[in-house]
Formats: C-alpha cells, structure tokens, sequence
C-alpha cells in the first residue's frame, strides 16, 4: 500500500489530477458552509449575469440562479453520481465476470451471450429506454447507467478470471479443501480487485460524462436540482447569447473528468505489477551507454569484449548485472558462457550489440570490439548495419523471438534484406536455401508457415537459419537449447557443431549445462554475480576446477548412470546484484573461506592458459 | 537519425490532413437564392395529409398547400370564405349549407367539387368508407357532430350534425379540415401523405426525408398566385442548432425562437415577428384533494406567482401574463374586464394563513418540453421559488411529454397537486368545454384533470356550445371566464405571443393569431 | 507392500474444436490408457518429453482434471473427492511452478493455513505450531510466515509450496516437475530435502520430471511415457544402463553427458507425431531405426522383458 | 474460412434474438403509448384507446411481439406511428445518413487513435508523447456534445467557415465536396473521444509489444527502427488494437446519437431517440434491431480481419 502511494506520488501528472481532484472535492466538501448563494433561489430579473459581476463571481443562470453556488453543488451530486455509478457497475460486472470466467463451460457461454446481447445494443439508447421506463431522475440515470456499463466490467473481468482461474494456486486451493464460494473470494478476488479499481477509475470519468449525456437528453436531476450535466442542459438554450452558462458547467466537466482520468491513469500505473517493474516501458532501439572511459584492446580474437559492465536503473536502485566482463572469441572457436539464473551470462551477451532493453539498461563501462572496431557506443546506423549481418544472435525460446504473425520464410528474407539489397524472389529462394541447410525437411513448403506452426526443434532451426542469412562471422547463442526437449536438443547441437567447423564461425554459446559446454565448447568461462569466477578449456575446466563455485556447481548436476543417491549441494543463495557483499561475491556460501575472501576487490588471475577469481584455489595436477 | 525522421513524416502527415479538413470549409457562403424562402422547422412532417396529422409544425406546411372551406380572416380568428363561396345555417343550427367556388383544381389536375369535398369528410368519419383505411384520423371527433355529409349538386354540398355545435365552422378553418384531392388519395391510398396534392397557393414538390420538404408555386391559385418560387421546409429539432443556422444564414425564417436567443436577433439583418395566439398556460390545481380543494390556497397560489416576472424574464417577453381561462386572442369571447391576479406574496401568505394552512407541501408535476409548453423546466422552476417563498413546499417531478400527459390527462388525484399544461385552441368553446367541466372529468372522457367543478360554468358552457348567435355566445363565455376567475381551478400564467424570426431579404411576413404560418404573400430578395 | 495409488486404465481424451451442440469434431488422446501401481513408500518417477501427457496423469490423480476413462484407487479405496476435505487429506500435489502456485496476494502463513483450517479444521494455535513444526522440516525460517510470495527465490517458494503439501499430512505427494524451475545448485538442495522429508514421513512419491538423471536420482522405479502412454517401466537404476524399448534408448543417449563427444543421436530427425491425426501403430515407428511394417500396424502392448522390466515394443533391444 | 464466417454468422442468431426480446420487453414497460403521443393534448382516455385499436396494440404482449418477430422475418418491418411510412424505408435511408457520419468519424479514430498511440509509445516520455497523452486526455475528458456546440459557435456562426447542420446544402450542394463539408464538424467532434481511446490503448499495447522478445530479434537481425515500429512492433499491436476497434465502433455508433442532435444529422440515432420519446414502437424496435444486427455483423468483420491478422487463431 506504501509502495503503491510512493509509486503514484511518483507520477507527476496523476499527482497534479490528484491535487486538482482533491481541491475540487474539497470544494464540494466544503460547500455547505461556504458563504454562498442559495443554490436554487431564482432572481429572474437577475438572469444572465456575466462572470465577475458583484455577488456572482461566475455570473448567473437564465433564472438568476448563482452560477458558482450551482455549480458547486451541482460538482458535489456530479462527482457522487459518477462515483456511485461506476461502483454499481464495477461491483456486479465484476460479479458476472468472475462468475462466469471462474466456472468457464457453459455457464460461462450463457452470461456471455447475454452479455454480447447487451453490448450489441446501442448504449445511450439502452440508457435512454431504461431512464423513460423508469421516469426522469438522477438516480434513474444513474440506474441506467451503471447499467449499460455492467457489460462491459462483466467482460473485462471474466477475461482477467479465466486468467487466474487457470493459475497453479487456484488448484492448490481446492487441493486444500476450499470450496468455489471460497475460492472466489479468497483466491479469485484478491487478485481481480486491482482490475476492478483500475477498470473503475478510469471509468468515474467516463460515467460523469454518460450521466451528463442523459442530463443534455433532459433525462437527469430534478429542477431545482443542479447537477453538471443538468446545468449544461438547461444552458444550452442560451448557448450563442451566453454562453458563459455552459462554458462554466462544461469547463467544470472537463476539469473534473480530466483530473479523474489523471489520477485513474496513475492509479492504473501504480496497481500494474509490470508497470511497477518497468516492464512497460520502451525499450530503445540501441542500449544506452554511459561510459567514462574506453578501456585498451586487450585479445587478440574477432570479437573481444574488455570490462564490460552493465547496470538496471530501476527507480533509485542500482542493479549491477554485469560487473566487467572480458573474453575473446577466435573464427571457428566455441566459447561457453556458463552461469546459474541471474549470473549475467545473457546480459553479457545482449550488450555486445546493444540489445539490453533500455531503459532500465545502461552500458556503463567497457569495449565489445568486432575485428578491432568497438561496437558500445558506436552510432545507431552503424550498429544496424553490423547487427545480424557479421554478429548474429540465436535466442532461446524460439516461440517468443520469432514474429507470430509472419510467414517464417518471410522473416527469413527480411534478415537477408536488412542488408543486402536483393528482389523478394532471390530473398526467399535464399531463405529456402537457409531452410535445406538447417536440416529443415519440405523447406518450400515450410516457408510458408507460421512459427505457431511449427515444433519447438523446428523453430530453433528457424531461429539458427536466421542468424545464419548473412554469413556473419560471430554468432552468439543465448541457451538456444533449454526450452528443448533432450532428444531434440541433441539434433540442435550437433547441427551448429557441424555449422561452426563447415563455416569457421566464431560462436559464443550461453547455457546453465555442463553437459552441453562439455560436447560443444572449447573453452568456457564460468559466471557468478555478474562475473567470471573461472575461465579456461572446457577439458582441464571440468576436469580440475580450481575455483569452489566451479568445482560445487560441476557436483551439483546429476548424472545419468549414477542411480539413486544423495545430490551434493550449495547451501544459501545467490547474492543480489543490488546489494553485491564486498570481496568475492561466491564468500558467503564458500566452505573454503578465509576471512581475507571477504576483503577487497578479488582479480581474475591468469595461469597456463587458464584463469581464476579466487584467492585460494584448487589448483590440482593434470 | 532515423527515428526523427519518420515521426516527422507522419505528423507532418497529420498536419496536412487537418489543413486539409479545416480547408475545407473555408468559403462557405450560406446563401439561399431569391425568390426560395427556406423555413427552420422544429421537426419532420410527420405526414403531408392534413387528416392525419395533429402537429402545429405540420400545419405550418399544410396550410399553403391545402386550402379548407373557409379560413381565418388576416389577423383575427373569425372565419371568412375560402373553397366555399358562401354558406347558410339552418334555425337550429343543425345544417350547414355551402356553396363551393367554380373552377378551381387541385394541384393534380383534378377538379375541386362537392363529391370531393363529401369523400374528404366520409374518409375521415366513416369506418367503412373504402379509404378509411389511409388514417388513422386522430383529430376526426373535431367533425363527430357530422352526421352525414350530402352532395346538392356539383357546388353545393350540406353537412347535417346531431346537435347544435357552435364551433363546427372554426374547425372547419382548422387544417383538419383541408381538403385534400380525392384522385391523389385512389391513386396513393395510404402513401398519399407522401404525395399530396391540395388546391393551396404552393404545390408539392418533393420530400427530402430528414432534410427537407420542398414546396412551388402554383401559378393558378385562384386567389392570386404567390409571390416566392418555392418554399423549403427544413426540420432543425434542436432550438440551438436553428439558431445558429439563422445566423450563419442556413435559413431565411425562423419560428419558435428560444427566448434567450431573442436578443441576438436585434440587429437590422433580422425581423423579429410577434402575434399573440389562442394559447394559455397554466397550472392544473388538483381541487379534489389536498391543499388545492381549498379556494382560498388556489387563490393564494394564484397570487403568489410572479407572473410579470416569468413572461418578461423567463421566457424573455415572448408571452404575456394571462387573466383567465380564455385567451385575449379571441377578441370577440375575451372578458377584457378581467385582470390578471396581481403578484401579492403578503396577500398570497393571507390567504394562506385564513384558509387554515401551515406550509402546505404539494407535488408538482412538470414536463421537460412539449406543444406549446415554452420552457416548462425553467417556468416550473420559478415557480417552485415563487410559491416556496409564501409558505408551500414544492416537490418537482419531472416527466417527458407522453409520459407526462399519461400522468396528467387521466387525471391528479392520489399523485399530484398542480401540473403545468399549456393549450392551442381554435376555438373560445373548446378549452374550458374540455377542460373546466364537470362532465369532463378524466373519468367521463374529458380533460379536468383538476376535477374543477362549477354548476354554473357548466350550465354557461353548454348554452354557449348549442347558440348559433356569436353576440350570445361572447356574453355566455365572458360570464364564463369571470366565475373561473374568482374560483381560481388554475393558476392562470401566460399567453404566449408566437414569434419568428426573418433575415432582411424578407418582406411582407406576417404571423397569425392562428398560429398558422401563411406564405402566400411573402416576398423574398 | 500395499499400493498406495493404483491406475487402472486411465485415459483422458480433450475435445478439440467443439461446437455448441453436438460431439466434438476431433478429440486429442492426451493420455492413452495407463495403468499403473506406486507401491506405499516408493518413488515412482516419470520422465517424457513436452506433450507426453504426464502432467495431464498427474492432475488426473489429485481431481484437477477427471479422467475420460479408468479408475483410480488411492490406498485401496476408490478415487473419491466428493468430500475435498478427505480426499485432501489422502493425497497432494507440489506444482512445477513455485511462484504462480502460491497466491501472490496472500501472506505465508494465510496459504499454509488454509489446508489446515480446511482440511483438518485446527485451531488458531494448533495451527501455528503445527506450521512451526512444517517449517522447521523444510528448513525454512519461522520469520518468512508474513512475507508474499514475490518476496522469494523461486527454491524458498517451491519449499513453501512442499510446505503446503505437507501441511494436509496426506500420505502421497504427486510431484509434478517440482525442481525444473530451478537452478542446479537449488535442484540439488530441494531434490535432497524430499528425500529426507520421505524418510522422516514415509511418504510416497510419484516424481514428475523430463530430466532423466535427476528421476534417476530420486526414484526406485521408472516409467517412461511417449505420446501418452507408457513404453517401458523399470527399476530406475537399470532402465537407463539396459533399455528395451528404443526411445529410451534414444533419451538416454540424447542427455548431453560430460565426456561424451556430440554425434547426432541415432533416429531421423523428426518429432512427435500429430496429435489430431495420431498414427495407427506404434507412436515412435516413423523415428524409429528398427520400426518394421509391423510397428506401422499394429500398437505394441507392454509386456514383460526381464526382472521388474516391461516395455511396449514389437522389436525391443537385447538386454 | 468462408466457413468460419458462416459459423459466426450463425452464432450470431441467438444474440439477435434476444435483442429482439430486450427491446420488445423495454418498450412495452415504458409508460405512456404512440396513441397518446399523436393526440397530444386531445389524448382522452376514448380517443386513445380507439386510436390504438386502430394501430393495433390493444392484443396481449406476446401475441404482439411474435406477429412483430414473424413480419419481421418475412422483410415487414411495419409502419411507423408518427412518420405515416414503413419503418424499413425510414430506417435504411437515416442509417444510411449515420454510417456516412459514424463511418468517417470511425476512419478518422481509427487513423488518428493508432498514429497517435503508435507516435507515442515509439518516443515515450519525450515532447511529442507528453504532448499527444495530454491532448488525448483532453479529448476523453471532453463531452462531444458540448465540443459540438462549441464548434458550431466558431467555425460556423462566428467564422461561417463550414455549414452549422445537416448533411447537404439545400440548393446547390449534394456533391461529395458539399457532403465533406457539412461532414466535418460532426465527424471531427464523433471521432474525438474514440481517437483518444484508440490512441491510449495504441500506445499502451504498443509498450508491450515493444518488450516482447521478437522485437529484439528483429532489431538483433539488423531491422531498421522504422520497420520495427512501423512493420513488427505494429503489426502485433493489432492484435489487441482491433478488438477495441470493435467495441469503439460500438461506442462511435451510438456517440452518434448526440452529436446528430447537435448538427441535425439526419441519422438513425435521433430518430430513434425521438421514436423512443414519441412511443413509436414499431420504429423503436425495428431501428434498434437493424442497428444491433450491424454492430454484429461489424464485430463478425473484427474478428475475421483479427483471424487474417493472426494466424494462430483458430478458423
């Protein structure tokens, strides 16, 4: 709830519709003791006074009627209406919806076509017939308000239930004895009320101004009553003569209304967990880079990063995700980049091109070089242009990187187009070439399909295909195998085996398995926190780790063959890279630390080809 | 950069179209050519067929298409001869003779002749008459006391009633009565309210669903031929939007002009027309029950609102302050002894206090727009103020025309008070025959929604419906009009004065007392 | 040794393209009839590969999903889950996903209190010091109780979720992939924790997991499902050194090993048959190197192939 | 496909119905009736009932909605109390004015909504997205009757740039640059609120489909930040765009109704308010029905545009 508050006063616009609201309501709050005019006194001889005239700050109305007093009083019954209205709505269209998208089937089919019949129905005629059936009369409009708008709560959230109804904890639920009333309420509810409020708060506006539709219609408050849209209703007539009349209730509604969607739009901002990550926000077309200095070349390989350091800005934290990282890749080298979840393998990886999404992202320090040239911080046209053609990337769910909603063959041609100024035919008899030379079986006829059409094995061939459209020299490899069943996986693997030794590629391949580092890679560095803890051939690595991290990681995995035993395993967790402890990051969880290890910053130590970040290693003979 | 470059584009884009749009519109000139008089209707005909229609809207076009048997003089309400030439009424005021102008055609080409006007009348009374069919007749009982129409010979027809009925040749001027060419409705049957064909100054030329009825000229008229080329009858429903086209220039005249707008219409590019009309407001007091059964709290009432204040501020001096139950219009029936209850609030606190009440509370029933109503939210309104400041304590409740004269018309009892209403009549006889009765409580089939009921008023009215002698009457009704006064069933309010505005390019417009809007003499620039 | 679970030709078929009145145009057989026995205080492992259907049979087993066909029988009574409070108490479910199985809108104690309260109807101190007690069993710290679930790793939330099975006090747990979410050194801590939470309560296991070396790990018998139903069950610690049926063979040559050079494993390189239009004799014959015209005919049964060892193949490897 | 369409087509059936029943039930509960609305202040309780007798409404409620629902099958839509013609032809020729109205303003917020959303989302948080969030704010703030009004003051009674009301000039006109003209402000003031919809959800959806992991494919593979707006990050926008375009298509239609009161837009969106007002029954009901039959069918064409659109849904 803190957080929540703290997110919205963050908002600067849903904080001035707040503070223009909150005056607003005050005002109304205030107005029966304010020294105002009667709201309904008529001074006929009065009528029409223009705005700043003595006594009548805001002028008056066609019966003499003062224009600030009604006005007020008429904000106060407004805002009410609109407010309890939208309740109405929310409250039973909320109740249809999780009805009907918790229990799904039938029911579900029933209250949905019967909201779709209500739906197809033109609303303002819907309301206007309810409002003739029930007779004038705010709270008939407001009746038939919130009325016509229940349909559209009641869809909105069935689509959010069926969401949650289909959730893991929903079954732990009922595996726990609830009942579905139970369920509804304590497992369902919570999780939809955000929806609701959100739904309801942009919603108040909107219900304001349907109200003050019925009102224009003559279908509102009851003389002598004011209510915005009556106000506006009955100055119509004067509209060309004075039209301060209306100017005022309008302007009134569209302060109203906008400081109410205002705030809805932060409220919304504040209850949306993704928004609340940062999720939603746009990722630039090239990371950001804010780098003090450009480190020397160091390797000697196609693709050489030095220091490399990324960060997540996220509100005033600091994630430091890659805490300077160098490695080089040779042609025709594999290099293995093996870490657990959150190690910053794969943010790594993104930052040779610029492809960390940014914001949050920022390259703050280092150089990723391509034959000498540095790509951070190199100028956008220039990046694009390297991008895909001499430095391709494999991603690891093939389902979510390939575009839904093009032919895969189409998408194939596109890479080749990007960068090389070719006809569509020649571009998709190349794509059907890529096809045949990933292993794909019937590629003419496979071209025309679309990703969802396609296994996972098949899609990741796709996905490699891609990278392969411009002959590019480096290819990187983010986990392209783990969404992979295991015999698939196997084909994938020995299929860029064969791709690397054919074309001399220099790849970069990214896992959480030694398995896989151990058939593909010839060298690999391991990382943790954001560093590289080890490096060196994959061979002597696994065989002889010399660091803890590496050697305890390494007897963690289960083996096949091994039959039933107990599994060695790390105790604690990760640290966040938020909140890094000082010295070697592993420290805390190392059963071989001295107090030394929790001091000072812990170099990367070259030896015999190999290296290590650590200040006791195991340095065991061949 | 890149990204720069097509945001660019694209707003560029959207700019041009919006030049586009706004460039669109830049020389407009709402000019309507001369000779082409372009009417703002408040709303769509809802039928060319003058038996079939009841709307004062509709008569605006019908009464310069149709010509009726006789018609109001110029001015006045009083009958002067029009397709008839001439007419006798016998002793007992029972059979009405005419006799019918030679030579005149309908627009159709058809002649005009006393079978044609005995069809008009049979189609409209007669449930078997083959055409009845292409009703239905809502205003037909003007005509119940009708009970045969005979053809003497080709110009002479007599109608036979079943009782006196003094204003049988008033509604005959009414458009009820227009005839109506018998060759058009055999060849269009119920499609002829689309088609009509009438012997009127201006013939039909064509209906525009939504956007207009346009009328011509006919050359042959036989009362001289009219001045305008073509009149175009445009319907604009909303009063606002009307406004603006008469002062954008979209139309030449315009009736029914909001009162508040009245003042943008000051300026030499504008006529504004008045004319007093047979038009009453008033309250309904429910004088069988509550408060209102007492006279003293209906006078007080009547003493209690403003009215000065409602016709010159609320409805911007476009009625005058009523005095009784018949309106001034009828000259020749109106008391002008009369004077209107004067605005007396200490009086009005009097009486109140005499008749024994402490802040009466009463339900007052008011309509959100209807015929003749003028601006009934607001009128309520001010009078719900007025009638607070004496002692009453007024609850509105608010209903949309149809459903209000479904509350209303079948009477107050045991749901309100008061009620506003309002009545355009073209006769003294029928609002208070209808109206103010005792016979003509809701439960007889009458409109006395207040249950008024005088002895003496009765007795007066239906002596005044059965003489034949218009001296006889005007004393009948006038005695009428005094005992109403003094026994106060209605709060007596306003009698509306008609406007209408006309742009400068037009000469010689004239409104009627009748309420009918007559363009045969109408010149345009 | 009794059975504490007992699968008796248990299908599930999904209807696919239904129209609103009517039978279902086509149905997709997601599991084939299985029948099946977990013996009390055994781990059954199962391992397949994505679209096997054994996370339909496990949620068969706990009510989530009814079955199309065949009975169930938790320790000797019928399947029965009319009363959820009985039926909780006999068996629960430790879902594949820790994070989205725990109500994020609930703090940890009101999840874990729940099938206490519901299916044991505790008082409030019961409650608690029962929920010590889970606690202390699954090494978790008493202080996490009035935290959210987003406030955890994702192996402190499957423990919670292990937890919460435990807190119904049923005698089977249905696990269903509870460490592929995880990170090996976590799978490794969570992996050993069942373990002891075993021992310590005699519970028995049906162990869900597409991982062959960690079902290995933790079971005494394997069943290996392709396309549905069953091809080969075993002990765990010779169905992987000696398979019968080919498709285990290829699984296990398929898991990258340390030590062992890349090939392509043998098997042409395709994938699972079409579930709509399923094959009308052995599911794995078109990627199968000694399918004969025979597999393509007729579908194998399981049948018993050396000491505890049963596999569905007309042409079974040697042992 | 051809038979997906039919499929919704005859899915659509029962909804149809059922608006058949919804109206038919609205309008027989609404006090007061046609009779009483022609006679006006004549409406004696004699003259009414003859007087609907003569319409035929004095039978049971069932009996009449199923002579309505059988006419109606066989194209007799009936006659209109208060307009004297049959309520087929009425209906056609105003819904015919009203989808020239609704359909501009529906192109304009179609265009204008996904440009603004799209413009938006691609430089978020800079000038050009601050400034189009607060138009688009003021847009959905504003009521479109009162903006109509507004309008009329400037462009037609002050400035006398376009015509006040209706939908061609009386003489002269009836072109299409005369239709333009007078289409303008009613369409500009229609489309004002759908377009700030449109543009919001544009803007949002394209936020989240800028995160998705295809978009960084694209942009891995070299795609120009164009294409990746324009073609990629686009094209998966609309699949939640146009299911939102259905339902403003809703609101657009029945938006109309004001502002046809407003410009005097000869739409079926005034008539029917005025056929509601006038108790005209038979006009009510059919116009009601003819109206819901389009917004149906219109949602057909969404989800057949949405299904070419996405291939992953099932035809």
């Amino acid at each position: 709830m803190r957080l929540f508050l703290r997110l919205l006063a963050r908002n600067r616009l849903a904080l001035a519709g707040a503070v223009v609201l909150g005056f607003v309501v005050l005002l109304v709050l205030m107005t029966p003791v304010l020294p105002l005019a009667e709201p309904n006194i008529t001074n006929t001889a009065d009528r029409f006074q223009r705005p700043f005239t003595p006594g009548h700050l805001l002028g008056t109305d066609h019966l003499g009627r003062d224009l600030l007093s009604r006005l007020l009083w008429g904000t106060r019954l407004s805002l009410a209406v609109g407010f309890s209205a939208a309740v109405i709505a929310a409250t039973i269209g909320a109740a249809i919806g999780i009805v009907a998208g918790y229990f799904g089937g039938r029911t579900d089919n029933l209250i949905m076509r019967g909201v779709d019949m209500l739906m197809a129905f033109p609303y303002i005629l819907l309301a206007l017939a309810i409002v003739a059936a029930l007779g004038p009369g705010l709270m008939n409009a407001l009746i038939a308000v919130a009325a016509v708008n229940v349909p559209f709560f009641a869809r909105n959230i069935r689509g959010i239930t069926v969401g949650i109804a289909h959730k893991e904890f929903v079954d732990a639920a009922k595996l726990s004895g609830m009942g579905h009333g139970r369920i509804i309420l304590s497992e369902i509810l919570p999780n939809v009320l955000p929806v609701i409020v959100i739904a309801m708060s942009t919603t108040v506006g909107w219900m304001i101004l349907e109200t003050a539709g019925l009102s224009f219609l003559g279908l509102g408050s009851q003389p002598p009553q004011a209510d915005l849209g009556s106000m506006l209703g009955e100055a119509r007539a004067a509209l060309i003569t004075s039209p301060h009349t209306s100017v005022v209730p309008g302007v009134m509604i569209l302060i109203i209304v906008m400081s109410i969607n205002l705030l809805g739009d932060g409220v919304r901002d504040a209850l949306d967990p993704r928004l609340r990550s940062g999720a939603l926000t746009r990722p630039m077309a090239a990371t950001l880079v804010d780098r003090d200095s450009v480190p020397e070349p160091s390797g000697d390989g196609i693709l050489t990063l030095d220091g490399i350091e990324t960060q997540f800005h996220v509100g005033d934290r600091i994630y430091r995700a890659v805490g300077g990282v160098s490695l080089s890749v040779g042609p025709g080298e594999c290099l293995g980049l093996i870490g657990e979840s959150g190690s910053g393998k794969s943010v790594t990886a993104l930052s040779i091109m610029g492809l960390v999404a940014s914001p949050p992202g920022v390259i703050t320090g280092g150089a990723a070089r391509y034959r000498g040239r540095d790509l951070i911080g190199m100028p956008y046209r220039e990046l694009r242009r390297l991008r895909g053609d001499r430095i391709a990337y494999i991603f690891q769910d093939p389902l979510a990187t390939l575009h839904p909603l093009y032919r895969v063959g189409d998408q194939l041609a596109e890479a080749i187009r990007c960068h090389h100024a070719i006809g569509r035919a020649e571009a998709h008899d190349r794509a059907i070439e890529l096809l045949k030379s990933v292993r794909i079986p019937n590629p003419e006829s496979r071209a025309r399909s679309y990703p969802h059409e396609m296994s996972g094995g098949m899609r990741q061939r796709v996905g490699i295909a891609m990278a392969l459209a411009n002959d590019p020299d480096v290819i990187i490899a983010d986990e392209p195998t783990t969404a992979l069943d295991v015999t698939v996986q196997a084909q994938i693997l020995s299929l860029l085996n064969d791709l690397r030794r054919d074309r001399g590629l220099a790849i970069v391949f990214i896992t959480h398995d030694f398995g896989v580092v151990a058939q593909l890679c010839d060298r690999v560095a391991v990382m943790y926190a954001g560093r590289i803890v080890e490096e060196g051939p994959t061979a002597e690595i696994l065989a002889r780790p010399a660091h803890p991290y590496t050697s305890r990681l390494i007897d963690c995995v289960p083996e096949l063959g091994g039959g039933r035993r107990e599994l060695a395993a790390i105790p604690g967790l990760p640290p966040s890279v938020d909140d890094l402890p000082a010295g070697c990051a592993f420290a805390p969880r190392c059963d071989k630390k001295q107090s030394s290890c929790a001091v000072g910053e812990v170099a990367l130590k070259p030896r015999d080809g190999r290296a290590v970040r650590c200040l006791y290693p195991d340095w065991r003979p061949a | 950069m890149q990204l720069m470059d097509w945001t660019r584009r694209s707003l560029l884009a959207a700019a041009g179209a919006g030049a586009m749009a706004l460039g669109l519109g830049l020389p407009v000139q709402a000019q309507t050519p001369p000779g082409v008089l372009v009417v703002g209707q408040i709303a769509e005909p809802k039928a060319l067929d003058p038996a079939a229609v009841t709307a004062v809207n509709d008569f605006r076009i019908l009464m310069n298409v149709y010509d009726g048997l006789v018609r109001y003089k110029s001015g006045t309400l009083e009958v002067e001869p029009a397709l008839a030439e001439s007419w006798t009424i016998s002793e007992d005021g029972t059979e009405y003779t005419f006799k019918l102008r030679d030579g005149v055609m309908f627009h159709d080409g058809s002649a005009f002749n006393a079978d044609v006007v005995k069809f008009n009348f049979d189609r409209m009374l007669k449930e078997d008459h083959p055409y009845h069919n292409t009703g239905p007749f809502p205003l037909s009982f003007f005509f119940s006391a009708v009970e045969s129409v005979d053809v003497i010979d080709a110009q002479t027809v007599k109608f036979k009633l079943n009782a006196p009925y003094a204003p049988f040749l008033s509604n005959l001027a009414y458009p009820t009565g227009l005839i109506v060419s018998q060759a058009a409705v055999e060849q269009h049957g119920a499609d002829f309210g689309r088609n009509p064909s009438g012997t009127g100054p201006f013939k039909f030329a064509e209906w525009r669903s939504n956007e207009a009825v346009v009328v011509e000229k006919n050359p042959d008229y036989w009362d001289g031929a009219a001045s305008l080329e073509a009149v175009v009858y445009r319907p604009i429903t909303d009063a606002n939007t009307r406004t603006a086209e008469m002062l954008a220039g979209g139309i030449d005249l315009m009736v029914e002009v909001p009162p508040v707008a009245l003042s943008e219409f000051q300026t030499d590019a504008y006529r504004v027309s008045e004319q007093a009309g047979p038009h009453v407001w008033f309250l309904i007091l429910n004088a069988k029950e509550g408060p209102f059964a007492d006279k003293l709290v209906r006078q007080a009432a009547n003493y209690a609102v403003n009215k000065a204040a409602l016709v010159n501020d609320v409805l911007e001096g476009t009625a005058e302050v009523a005095a009784g139950p018949t309106p001034p219009a009828f000259a020749w029936a109106y008391n002008e002894a009369l004077e209107p209850y004067p605005y007396d609030p200490e009086r009005a606190k009097a009486l109140l206090a005499e008749a024994g009440m402490q802040n009466p509370s009463v339900t007052f029933f008011v309509t959100e727009g209807g015929s003749g109503m003028l601006d009934p939210v607001a009128m309520g309104t001010a009078i719900q103020a007025d009638l607070e400041a004496v002692g009453f304590s007024v609850k509105i409740q608010t209903y949309e025309w149809n459903t209000f004269l479904g509350e209303v018309n079948p009477g107050l009892e045991g749901k309100a008070d008061m009620a506003e209403m309002a009545w355009m009549t073209n006769d003294p006889d029928t609002l208070p025959f209808l109206a103010l009765r005792t016979e003509a409580w809701p439960d007889k089939g009458g409109f006395n929604s207040g249950y008024y009921s005088n002895p003496q008023v009765d007795a007066l009215l239906d002596e005044a419906r059965t003489a034949t002698d218009q001296g006889r009457r005007a004393e009948l009704y006038k005695e009428m009009q005094t005992i109403v006064h003094d026994d106060a069933p209605w709060v007596f309010v306003a009698n509306w004065k008609q406007n209408a505005v006309t742009s400068s390019k037009v000469d010689n417009f004239q409104l009627e007392p009748s309420f009918f809007l007559l363009l045969k003499d109408v010149v345009k620039n | 040794m009794s059975a504490a679970l007992k699968l008796d030709n248990l299908s599930k078929s999904f209807p696919v393209g239904k129209p609103l009145f009517g039978p279902p145009k086509f149905t997709v057989k997601a599991v084939r009839p299985v029948s099946l026995t977990v013996e009390t205080g055994e781990t059954l492992g199962i391992v397949g590969e994505s679209g096997c259907g054994k996370s339909t049979l496990a949620r068969m087993l706990v009510g989530l999903i009814p079955p199309t066909t065949g009975r169930i029988e938790i320790e000797g009574r019928a399947f029965d889950n009319a009363d959820p409070a009985a039926f909780g108490r006999s068996i629960q479910y430790v879902f594949q996903d820790p994070i989205s199985s725990l109500n994020p809108r609930k703090t940890i104690r009101q999840i874990m209190e729940v099938p206490l309260k519901r299916l044991h109807r505790m008082n409030k101190a019961d409650r608690a010091r029962r929920i010590s007690e889970i606690f202390a069993a699954v090494n978790l710290r008493d202080d996490f109780l009035n935290r959210y679930p987003h406030e955890f790793s994702g192996g402190q939330a499957q423990r919670i979720g292990i937890a919460r099975a435990l807190a119904a006090n049923a005698r089977i747990l249905i696990l269903d992939e509870p460490v592929s979410a995880l990170d090996v050194s976590v799978q490794a801590q969570v992996l050993n924790l069942l373990a002891k939470l075993k021992r310590e309560f005699g519970l028995t296991y049906l162990f869900i997991s597409h991982d062959l070396a960690v079902v290995e790990a933790v079971s005494d018998r394997i069943a290996v499902l392709y396309f549905g139903a069953v091809v080969e069950i075993g002990r765990a610690e010779a169905i992987f050194n000696r398979p019968r049926h080919p498709y285990t063979k290829l699984l296990a040559d398929s898991a990258p090993v340390v030590g062992r050079p890349l090939t392509a494993p043998e098997g042409k390189e395709t994938e699972l048959p079409d579930p709509l239009n399923p094959p009308p004799g052995c599911a794995f014959a078109a990627r199968c190197p000694r399918a004969s015209e025979l597999c393509r005919q007729s579908e194998p049964q399981l049948t018993v192939m050396g000491e505890y060892q049963l596999a569905a193949c007309h042409h079974p490897l040697d042992s | 496909m051809g038979s997906y369409i039919l499929k919704r087509l005859l899915s659509a059936i029962p909804v149809l119905l059922g608006i058949t029943i919804i109206v038919f039930a609205i309008m027989a509960m609404i006090p007061g009736d046609p009779a009483t609305a022609i006679l006006g202040s004549y409406a004696t309780p004699e003259n009414v009932e003859k007087l609907n007798r003569d319409l035929g409404l004095d039978k049971p409620a069932a009996a009449r909605y199923f002579i309505w629902l059988g006419n109606m099958l066989t194209g007799d839509f009936g006659q209109s109390f208060a307009l004297n013609r049959p309520v087929i032809h009425e209906v056609l020729e105003r819904f015919s004015a009203t989808l020239v109205l609704a359909g501009t303003a529906f192109v304009l917020c179609c265009f204008f909504g996904i440009l603004a959303g799209v413009v938006s989302a691609s430089r978020q948080y800079g000038l050009a997205d601050k400034a189009i969030t607060f138009a688009v704010l003021l847009g959905i703030s504003i009521p479109s009757f009162f903006l109509g009004m507004m309008m009329i003051l400037l462009f037609a009674v002050s400035l006398k740039w376009l015509p006040v009301s209706g939908m061609y000039a009386i003489y002269g006109g009836g072109d299409l640059w005369d239709l333009l003209k007078h289409l303008a402000m009613p369409a500009t003031a229609l489309a004002v609120v759908a377009t700030g919809v449109i543009a919001r959800l544009s803007r949002s959806a394209m936020l989240e489909v800028l995160r998705q992991d295809f978009i960084r494919t694209a942009r891995a593979k070299g795609v120009s930040e164009h294409r990746v707006i324009w073609g990629h990050a686009l094209r998966a926008a609309m699949v939640s765009i146009i299911p939102v375009l259905g339902i403003q298509a809703g609101f657009v239609l029945s938006g109309a109704v004001y502002i046809e009161i407003v410009f005097q837009w000869p739409g079926v969106g005034r008539m029917l308010v005025d056929a509601i007002l006038k108790r005209d029954i038979l006009l009510v009901q059919g116009g009601v029905v003819l109206v819901a039959a389009c917004y149906v069918i219109f949602n057909i064409m969404v989800d057949v545009a949405q299904s070419l659109l996405d291939p992953r849904i099932k035809t």
